[in-house]
């Protein structure tokens, strides 16, 4: 499948993997192999004596680099101070930006995210912003130099998929920096879709991790992204009121002679 | 002997605590893929050694885990 | 991808292609290579002295086995004819039944398909009934000895996917023989819900050969099969009204002292 | 001279044809993957040699093509 | 509102009131009111002794005739029977033919239907069937001579409302008798839909006797199917892909003379 | 019809009539009176000597108020500018507050709005914003202290409907004042699912005054939004997933005795 | 004695039980809105009195009840 | 003379020239229904008598038209 760059940087999974609700360690790493992605988003927490996470190594094993998040954060300030403390300990100008407005439903806000952004575009960071699915909000968040807009398909962990895909649409048409769904996937058939509304990449957590069999599902949600992906570039055939026949109308039998 | 809240924990450190020494107290020894706010504010490795603690301090020790979409 | 039966027979690809609407038998061969089908559909029509046509030759080289279809017939004496001529042609005792109903939306007519299949069964074929998506006309097919059925998800050609995902999930919880999608897929993400609502195959016709890249759009019809009905398998998340965090909420630092 | 329609299309045979003289006139000489109904009723290729043309008969001849879903 | 007719007979109310569901016969008498219908289909039932209802009596009161339906019955023989006992108690030809297939979905049976329909409009009966949305089931019980078809929305009592619009549009398309909507209304947006996709009326029973407050519903149905017919009869305007402004664009005063 | 208030004031009718895209003052009185609103918004453009309008003596007489927009702005400052000369001019704090951010699709600004929200709550004003359907800034919005929030269902004239009914409940969900569904109808069903789902009114422009017969169309609108309210008053049954008889089993005759 | 299935339920009659008596006995005294079948076939009122009930034959007397849609 | 921009037409006006003067050259001579902003500032109908334009002034003159949702 062909590439796509974002900041500069070409990524040849267009699969992005959240490691939120992973049973454990193990688990995430197999699925993260079977995903074949190349990043997968982490969050900044406190350090806790007891348990001595080796997340990064693990994840550095299966062959996918870091995307910090801000998940959690639910002011500018709180976000661009992660995004900072993220820096340090991973060493790593990309963030994935979230300033959650609800605790539930998890929705960006949007004023928040806004000064977020453009605090850290001024900061150096290369800014992954997780929006809603407003087409004039993702324009602004490009305007201030995001490196992607990332607009949900629904609550994240909901796995009601696309609500509103004529959204998705115009915020794709638009979009001058690669288009990430980000939330709401619940199987492979709304990976697809995302993919054929023009979407460059999908980020993948819940609907991997907290599925039955999350290895299982990595490889149909790398499958379902190729294929929405490669139907898109291989030009599906339009929407019709009616039928088309694909079989010949000439030389057909006449088979019921008295009958006529 | 001074008290400063560490990752949410009052924390009794002494009179000579430096956010290197409160890093090594959280458990995180070497201090690879952390990171530390003083109150709010990130303080780079750099300066880690240098930079002592002060009464009702809040330090903040942190480091990547699984989480966030 | 697990194999499935149909009438006793194991058929390894769930993708079965309509050969109707290629622009050449080369075009054909070669999408026909990349969806990986085991099974290809053919209509009957009458021989042609000026056109001859090598298709099943050049299907047997692609490595697939035709199954003939009564596609074109609007009453059941036309297609047992059809399908005893297909016998004699081509030495199967399988068939694809379509009785149409209607020349502008070609959809199928119940009380003619019933006589038809009847008969043929009596007969001795192995009889796959082209359907409508109504859970009562799918069960007295197999009541009267389909080897499947067959329902649609939209007028063929018409490329609007599938119109009532909630019947076809009806004919899926009560169906004893393979329920396989036949019609009105457009594209990949319409292929994966139907094996997600679990579908055991999906015939594809015009969705590949009239794409712009038939041969491309096969391989995402075929990623797209596969990763819906490995989605199915591995067990989706369910809908949920509101978010689930995917991140821990303990450990969250407190990033805006004088805030609080 | 007898007329049948073949394939549609009115044609004058010999007395003596059959079906296999039919089918070779349409240009399906060994008569591979064709299948052959006289008066809509199929007729296995066994009979073909022995089957005799009447006046007015209809003969389709057919064979696979491209088509259908 | 315009009237229709239905085999000649002109009717005022474009909603008919399924009695089955109601508490009790005073709040369905109440309700029968509020709905301002002129018809109520009835059941065939045991006489019991124990239970002396006055169901006809009660509905005459309320100003509507009954029409009698075949509910209950899974084979063209017993509906046929059935309508015929009830043209001997209610002294009337009219029937509402339900054949059904399934104890589950209560989906109409289409080979037992058509078997059915055939007999009683030999036996000289108005003919009101009880369809599923298939057109072509819908053509062939006009072409049998039904005075009109009544194709489901979704399964009785569901609620789910008009779950295949697109074939509902087909039928209203090509019929040439009254296309009645029955089944699974749930709520005053679906009956006014059905209208405006073209239904000349709705038969509505749990969606009324089962609300929490049924003659408040009917009163709700009763302005929704109105108001649908009404709006399609008004010609609303097109969906268009992009917004359409309006507000004048000329004359807009210049507001922000530095920012210029 | 039960009333509702918006900042104290009572209002009995629950549709709001925007006067753009009439044919002529005349249509545009008739297409009020039978709408039965109470309120009509009203642009501010350059007064134009050549064109004098009556507009708002024509409003008056047909029993309308006045509720100026600020229609084609841009920024906030040039809402909260226009809004200042529309009380000037028309001797009312009341403003319906749009700050566009796109010329094609015509989408609110979320940054401009909140902004422009918070100087006209601050300058005296009850501002009724009309806003995209993200529940978080409608939240912000109401505690800005605007009056009302006026979500859209799709982009202004579009007539595409709700796109995205997830949202519209759980902005009504949150909601502490008035919901009033602004933008995308394009038909009756559309406002009376408005209604349904709870909001409190609905605002109908192009819907109405694009209509083949306004008039009419305001009739037929006015009928489905109170069929809406009345029937999430009335309490609709919940939606199955299987059919629920109506008709009671017990009761039932044995017509086929032979065939037992 | 005759015994007959009246509504599902096993019913001793008289010897010169009718359709008539039966529907009288089943507690329709007037028989308005009352419809019978014999052994699955309707018998039309008219014919009530004169119609005898022999033993084994199936009787149904119905009438109308809310159902339906 | 003195030129200012009236509803974005620039116009010659009187030394004198008011905004009342201005709003009565635009067609609206009672000014019922009509606000005006000078400069991008509302100008409350008291002060338009009162307030002389300048060169170089840009004066809208607005009332209410049908329009917007």
């Amino acid at each position: 499948m062909t590439s796509f760059e974002i900041a500069g940087r070409a990524l040849e999974s267009r699969l992005i993997l959240g490691t939120g609700g992973f049973r454990n360690l193990q688990v995430m790493a197999e699925a993260a192999r079977e995903s074949g992605a190349e990043l997968a988003t982490v969050a900044m927490r406190r350090v806790d004596a007891t348990a001595r996470g080796s997340l990064v190594e693990v994840l550095k094993e299966a062959g996918l680099e870091v995307l910090p998040n801000t998940a959690g954060c639910f002011t500018a300030r709180e976000a661009v101070t992660t995004a900072r403390l993220a820096r340090e300990a991973l060493a790593t100008d990309w963030v994935k930006l979230e300033v959650i407005g609800d605790d539930r439903t998890l929705l960006p806000d949007p004023a928040e995210l806004l000064v977020a952004a453009e605090g850290l575009v001024a900061d150096g960071f290369t800014v992954l912003p997780y929006t809603n699915d407003d087409p004039i909000l993702a324009r602004r968040l490009e305007d201030l130099g995001c490196a992607a807009v990332m607009p949900l398909g629904s609550p994240i962990g909901s796995g009601m998929g696309i609500n509103n895909a004529y959204n998705l649409r115009l915020i794709v048409e638009q979009a001058g920096v690669p288009v990430i769904l980000d939330a709401g996937v619940g199987t492979a058939s709304d990976a697809a879709l995302a993919m054929e509304e023009g979407c460059d990449a999908v980020l993948l957590a819940s609907a991997i991790s907290r599925a039955a069999d999350p290895p299982a599902m990595a490889r149909a949600m790398r499958k379902a992204i190729e294929a929405g992906h490669e139907a898109r570039e291989a030009g599906r055939i339009p929407r019709r009121t009616y039928a088309r026949a694909s079989s010949p109308e000439e030389g057909m039998a006449e088979l019921a002679p008295d009958a006529t | 002997m001074t008290v400063v809240t560490l990752n949410g924990e009052p924390r009794e450190v002494g009179e000579a605590a430096t956010i290197e020494s409160a890093v090594r107290a959280i458990g995180a020894p070497d201090g690879r893929g952390v990171a530390v706010a003083l109150d709010g504010e990130v303080i780079p490795r750099g300066e880690w050694a240098t930079t002592a603690l002060r009464e009702g301090q809040q330090v903040e020790v942190l480091h990547a885990v699984q989480g966030g979409s």
